[in-house]
């Protein structure tokens, strides 16, 4: 089937696309979307630190500054760094535990789908009357007090994509518990697998708030409700707990794949088995656990008392521990190893130092007096770059390489590969190094603008010059990568020749049902246990060959998602044009009359027979 | 002998951050340079979370190099396939206790000094005459611009917070339209002033600023609560307890009169277009519209950033949208017949503007 | 596998909606999915009683003043009594009995409506007082709590609605019998809900 | 793994057991519906009794409390096996939701 799929005329393919519930399609998509948002985020950065190389500056002016600001945390959070993880976590995680897609592939399109139109609808705002300008945070008072539809924009593009987010998270649960090969038991699960099904637990868990407080959002700024508004009785706090009892458990939405995707390179180019594996799943729980615990600490400044600083305070700290477990154990892990550095394994050997000088800065944070000097300071976005950058950009990166060729096929060049990690790294340590200096010397964040002679203006232009070295790296990332596309040459299965997990046993192109007979998972690393005992098909069978069932392509969830994203016009013009009440119903009524469609129409999924898998020599 | 070498080993550390870091910025704005015992406490806490960090990050960087170093693949030879170890508990032990001993470390000041800097108990004192014998300044933090209400004493402000040294000053905050945030560097960290409710803290200042490079510590609003949120700054002027009192009498006491044909000039123009929002005396109470221009001629900024020059002040009044984005105060239009200020009535409201001061 | 295929009661599994791979997938996504339900009602919740009673000052509402026991009750018995008739149409779904369990799906329905007719006649009500939507941060609160309840009553009549009509006239299969179940077990979910309600909001407003 | 059901047929006594086993089940949840009911009549009566703020308050809510588990363990039939996974997710949730409100009832202050 994929080799027709080359044949394929434009239309056809985009139509391939547009109805795909296949989960290495949906995870190329996710992919292109989250780089295009990243390119978009990362030039917003580029935008602020222009603005701030040098004092008194008046590149971009005070309004539209807040709104780049705003749009660069919101992309690169909710429209960048997740969707790429889920893109990975989509193409790797059930080849890694032997299964032929996820639980719900139909939901995996919609959940797609509603993340790019969501996050379409969030950028469209810069076109249609002004952008966000509260924050990503987005505090009540202030977004209550936003003219024009800016934060409308935010409150329901964020609402669309959010519903994506969640039903991927769902989806990625049932397909971990439900969906393993036979043998692969909980603790024979991959690190990757393992970090997704935390993660995946935090979302489901994380979203529901955000979703309330979204909801009020919407509410009070287009309904009429009173929920923020003090005046009325409202209370502006209720905004800043749930943003943070999401935002919290979201760091670590965002941090726990990178670990996982660390763990696999650190086993692979160490050619050595993930030291203290099971103390590692246990501090990826708690890590996942814990995180639910500590949201106030974004609020130390808010007055919430010294008592319940003080519980906040200390649990911040407790998360430094199984963090460091985990930092230890990789150590160990290449600890005795044979290190190979190749690209990904650069990316992740530069992790390790900058993301523990980021954790640290956390626990710094933790201690809730120092914050009170900290918080909203230069020192905070110093620490959470360093943080999402230094751990989950590094990963980012570092899973582009590694996984290429698994998804496409070919390999990205490693000379390339390595200018791209030098100008990234060293001009990521040159902006936000310094920035917690900036943030010592008095320097809030969120400033468009400086006085000159407050001691801040040499360490701003250094941290300015840094983002023109990482644009530099981003550029070369993509020459590769469009280079590596024209040439196009194909290097089969287990490129880095020392390939652990299952997803590396599989032959190349993978085929679209993934397996041609379930593996049986015979250990931790099966794939390499395989290759030691010297099997060269790198597999065992738990069954026969026979039919498979596959699941039919649909459009439905691309309909569900234009209705909605039409829906979303009709909220955010409601009381203002004449026409929001029926655009709001018209596109609601898309919404529900497509899920009728797929409710009334039976959808069996369709068999390969077993005569076509033997013809189709290796499952090509 | 371990312990020892290590206390010594944090000893020194922390001795060398100290130079290092307060080598670093200014120090009427510097959180490295603390003006008073609030900021020092915190400053020591850094000094401590930044020991132990260093020392943590010291340790995995060690293990990290030399693993790097003896484990390379050229090293081992290619064909090597290493031991597959699957963990070590003993390890396991060890990095685990160790990070929680030094959180613990960490965690004690922590906890005590959250309790120590809650504390506003004192602010209600009274002496036997009934009067508090503690200063309390009433925050309202508006839309860029700060109120300083000292209502115990009878006086208001604006943009310049004046305080007594060698004291605690407490502090009541509260914001009037969006939430902002009371953050004075030098002096101790920040509390959020809050639309609905009032936060309480107190800040202590050791030193008269007098001697600063302006004459002033800076403060800041570390909220974002708009375009201008960046221009939200104010400033504090301390006074050793003479002096302070002084001024609080003079402030008390102090009416406004323009002196000479220029500035009473203005006065009529301030009197015809201003007076609504702005007061000229500081006697009286917080609320004002605009802020109190009683200290105007005293001050140190023009709008709160602006350096105080009679150009900039003429500027400002001709239109204050395009230096201030956002701000509430009415473009000149509105108040001047739908037209800007000419030149002369410009020169007449500097010079009124400008004569305005309690500290003469 | 024929989806469609019939079975007759004694070969009928014990557990229909969990003999397919899809039927087990979505008998998991649905509790999960209920995990998360959990949080977002208890964010309600918590939003609700931080507002409660709370608006612009000399607001003349109150829970006390407000809250009507009688309504409340009859509304409470009627979904405990939903929740019942829907166990009895799983009941007849165990045992192969087609018709048994699309009537007592109808009942459940029938209930169901009469619970939302009642809601509808009490927010009717209390905006005929002058307690509407806009009127105060806890009419906001109350409102979007109760509300977002009686939407999922409505989400789950529509299903189950969706249900009875598509299947009349083909049987069991274990295609639709994981739906049916999920749908079941949704309805429960609201139930749980509203026993919530019906304490935090109704009983322990009218104590004050 | 298989996406295919083995059709088994029950014997005649297997099929009457089962039959009969379910029988006593659905009698098992109507002794649940009517404990449930029981429950809510207690605790509407409380409040309508007009008994302390202090003593119903505590009552009214763990009769809610013991009416939900009634719900999920037996009308939900999580107390069925093959419910462990359900049944760990929607604790920790609700554990999760009762920190969301106690720290709503304890540190938004009222004002
Ligand atoms: C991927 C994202 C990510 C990650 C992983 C973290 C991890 C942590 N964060 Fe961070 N954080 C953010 C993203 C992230 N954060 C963002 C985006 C914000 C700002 C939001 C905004 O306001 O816009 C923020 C803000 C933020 C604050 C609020 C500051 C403020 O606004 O006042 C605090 C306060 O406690 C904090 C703490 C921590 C802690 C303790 C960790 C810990 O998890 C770190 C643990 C790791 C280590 C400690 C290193 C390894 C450990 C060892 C080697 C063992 C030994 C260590 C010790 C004994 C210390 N973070
Ligand atoms: C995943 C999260 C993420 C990532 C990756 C980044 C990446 C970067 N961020 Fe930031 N950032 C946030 C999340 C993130 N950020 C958040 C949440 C905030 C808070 C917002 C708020 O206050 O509300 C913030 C705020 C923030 C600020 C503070 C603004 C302020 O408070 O006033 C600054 C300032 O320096 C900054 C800079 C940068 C820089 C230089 C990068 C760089 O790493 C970016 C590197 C990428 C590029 C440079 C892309 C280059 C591409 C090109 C140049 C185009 C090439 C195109 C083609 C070839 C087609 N970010
Ligand atoms: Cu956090």
């Amino acid at each position: 089937m994929s080799s027709i799929a080359q044949k394929k005329g434009f239309g056809a393919t985009l139509w391939d696309y547009l109805t795909t519930v296949d989960h290495k399609k949906i995870a190329v998509m996710y992919l292109i979307a989250g780089g295009l948002f990243f390119v978009i985020g990362g030039i917003e950065a580029m935008l602020i630190r222009i603005q701030l190389a040098k004092p008194d500056n008046d590149f971009v002016s005070a309004g539209l500054f807040n709104e780049i600001i705003t749009m660069h945390g919101t992309t690169m959070i909710f429209l960048a760094a997740m969707p790429i993880l889920f893109g990975f976590m989509n193409a790797v995680m059930p080849l890694q535990i032997g299964a032929r897609d996820v639980a719900f592939p139909f939901l995996n399109s919609l959940g797609f789908w509603l993340f790019l139109f969501g996050g379409i609808f969030l950028n469209l705002s810069w076109f249609m009357g002004g952008a966000p300008d509260a924050g990503w945070t987005s505090y009540a008072s202030l977004s209550l007090a936003s003219p024009g539809h800016g934060i409308d924009f935010y409150a329901i593009g964020l609402q669309i994509a959010g519903a994506g987010t969640y039903i991927g998270g769902i989806n990625f649960l049932v397909t971990i518990i439900n969906m393993r090969a036979p043998g692969m038991t909980y603790m024979r699960m991959p690190l990757m697998t393992w970090t997704t099904f935390v993660a995946s637990a935090l979302i489901l868990f994380a979203f529901p708030p955000l979703t309330i407080g979204l909801f009020f959002l919407i509410l009070d700024r287009m309904f009429g409700g009173n929920f923020f508004d003090h005046t009325m009785g409202g209370n502006t706090i209720i905004w800043e707990h749930l943003f943070w009892i999401f935002g919290h458990p979201e760091v670590y939405i965002l941090i726990l794949p990178a670990f996982g995707i660390f763990s696999e390179i650190f086993a692979i180019f160490a050619r050595k088995r993930l030291f203290g594996y099971s103390s590692m799943v246990f501090a990826t729980v708690l890590i996942g656990f814990l995180g639910f615990m500590v949201w106030a600490h974004h609020m130390f400044t808010v007055g919430l008392g010294p008592t319940a600083n003080a519980i906040f305070a200390v649990a911040t700290m407790a998360i430094a521990v199984p963090t460091g477990m985990k930092i230890f154990n990789w150590l160990l892990t290449i600890w005795g190893g044979s290190i190979k550095v190749t690209v990904p394994m650069l990316y992740a050997l530069a992790f390790i130092p900058s993301f523990v000088a980021g954790g640290v800065t956390g626990v710094m944070q933790g201690a809730a007096p120092l914050d009170y000097q900290l918080h909203d300071s230069y020192f905070i976005v110093a620490h959470f770059h360093y943080v999402i950058v230094g751990g989950v950009v590094l990963a980012i990166l570092a899973a582009l390489h590694l996984y290429w060729p698994l998804m496409f096929n070919q390999m990205l060049s490693e000379k390339l590969g390595k200018w791209t990690f030098w100008f990234f790294f060293i001009g990521f340590h040159m902006t936000f190094f310094i920035q917690h200096f900036l943030g010592l010397m008095g320097m809030p964040r969120r400033v468009f603008t400086f006085g000159a002679d407050q001691g801040w203006d040499l360490f701003n232009l250094i941290s300015s010059v840094g983002a023109f070295f990482m644009a530099a790296g981003v550029i070369i990332l993509v020459v590769n990568i469009i280079i590596t596309a024209v040439k196009n040459v194909p290097v089969g299965n287990d490129p880095w020749e020392d390939g652990r997990t299952l997803e590396w046993a599989i032959p190349q192109p993978v085929p679209f049902y993934n397996f041609k007979q379930t593996p049986l998972v015979r250990g931790l690393d099966t794939f390499w246990i395989e290759k030691q005992e010297g099997n060269k098909e790198g597999m065992t069978y738990a069954e026969p060959l026979s039919d498979i069932h596959m699941p039919n392509n649909s459009f439905i969830p691309f309909m569900m998602t234009v209705g909605l994203f039409i829906a979303g016009f009709g909220a955010l013009y409601n009381g203002e044009k004449e026409w929001a009440v029926p655009v709001l119903v018209l596109g609601l009524a898309i919404t529900v009359a497509s899920m009728a469609v797929r409710s009334v129409k039976d959808d069996h999924g369709f068999h390969i027979h077993k005569e076509d898998l033997m013809n189709e020599k290796g499952g090509k | 002998m371990m312990k020892g070498l290590k206390k010594w080993r944090l000893f020194s550390l922390l001795a060398a951050l100290t130079i290092f870091l307060s080598g670093c910025g200014e120090e009427y704005l510097s959180t490295l340079t603390p003006a008073g015992q609030v900021g020092r406490d915190q400053f020591n806490l850094l000094l401590l979370s930044t020991a132990i960090m260093t020392l943590v990050v010291i340790v995995v960087v060690i293990i990290y190099v030399l693993a790097l170093v003896k484990f390379r693949r050229k090293k081992v030879g290619e064909n090597v396939i290493p031991k597959q170890v699957e963990g070590s508990h003993t390890l396991e032990v060890i990095w685990t206790v160790i990070p929680i001993l030094l959180l613990i470390v960490l965690a004690i000041p922590t906890v005590i000094y959250t309790y120590k800097h809650a504390d506003v108990s004192a602010m209600d004192h009274v002496d036997a005459d009934g009067n508090k014998t503690a200063v309390t300044v009433n925050v309202t933090a508006k839309l860029y611009w700060w109120e300083f209400e000292y209502p115990d004493l009878g006086v208001v402000t604006a943009q310049e917070l004046v305080v007594p040294t060698g004291e605690k000053v407490y502090f009541n905050l509260k914001a009037a339209d969006v939430k902002h945030s009371f953050w004075i560097p030098a002096a101790g960290g920040k509390l959020d002033t809050n639309v609905e409710n009032v936060n309480q803290f107190y800040l202590e200042f050791d030193k008269e600023s007098a001697g600063l490079k302006d004459g002033v510590f800076y403060g800041k609003c570390a909220e974002l609560c708009g375009p201008s949120h960046a221009l939200m700054d104010f400033k504090v002027k301390t006074l050793n307890r003479t002096d302070f009192n002084a001024w609080v009498e003079s402030a008390k006491t102090t009416e406004a009169v323009a002196e000479g044909d220029l500035a009473t000039q203005g006065e009529e123009i301030f009197n015809t277009s201003c007076i609504a929002c702005h007061a000229t005396s500081a006697a009286g109470s917080a609320g004002g519209v605009g802020p109190n221009l009683a200290a105007f001629g005293d001050r140190n900024r023009v709008a709160g950033f602006m350096e105080h020059t009679e150009e900039n002040l003429k500027n400002w009044i001709n239109d204050p949208q395009s230096y201030k984005p956002g701000n509430l105060m009415p473009q000149p239009e509105q108040l001047n017949n739908g037209e800007k200020f000419s030149d002369e009535q410009l020169d007449a409201l500097a010079e009124y503007l400008m004569g305005l001061s309690i500290e003469k | 596998m024929d989806l469609n295929k019939k079975y007759t009661p004694q070969t009928w599994p014990d557990h229909p909606e969990q003999v397919t791979m899809e039927g087990k997938n979505k008998f998991l996504g649905f509790w999960l999915f209920l995990g998360g339900e959990t949080v977002l009602f208890a964010s309600l919740f918590a939003t609700y009683l931080a507002l409660k009673n709370k608006g612009p000052s000399g607001m003349e509402f109150s829970t006390q003043t407000l809250f009507e026991l009688p309504l409340v009750f009859i509304m409470t018995m009627i979904l405990l009594t939903s929740s019942l008739t829907s166990v009895y149409a799983m009941y007849h779904m165990k045992n192969h009995n087609f018709k048994g369990m699309q009537l007592w799906l109808g009942i459940t329905v029938v209930l169901g409506l009469a619970f939302l007719a009642l809601e509808i006649y009490e927010f009717n009500h209390y905006v005929h007082l002058g307690f509407n939507y806009s009127q105060s941060a806890f009419s906001s609160a109350f409102f979007t709590l109760v509300g977002t309840h009686g939407i999922h009553v409505v989400v789950g009549l529509v299903w189950i609605i969706l249900l009875i009509v598509r299947n009349a006239k083909r049987g069991f299969s274990l295609y639709n019998a994981p739906k049916y179940y999920t749908a079941s077990l949704y309805w429960h979910f609201i139930d749980v809900v509203w026993v919530f309600i019906f304490t935090v909001v109704y009983l322990m407003g009218v104590v004050g | 793994m298989s996406h295919d059901a083995q059709v088994y047929v029950k014997s005649e006594t297997e099929f009457n057991y089962i039959k009969q086993k379910r029988r006593k089940d659905m009698r098992g949840q109507i002794t649940t519906f009517a404990i449930m009911i029981f429950f809510t009549l207690i605790a509407f009566t409380a409040v309508a009794a007009d008994f302390s703020k202090y003593l119903i308050a505590p009552v009214i809510l763990l009769l809610a409390v013991v009416q939900v588990i009634l719900q999920l363990f037996y009308f939900m039939h999580m107390s069925e096996k093959n419910h462990n996974v359900p049944m760990y997710f929607l604790f920790v949730g609700a554990f999760f939701g009762f920190i969301t409100i106690l720290t709503f009832l304890t540190i938004i202050w009222w004002g």
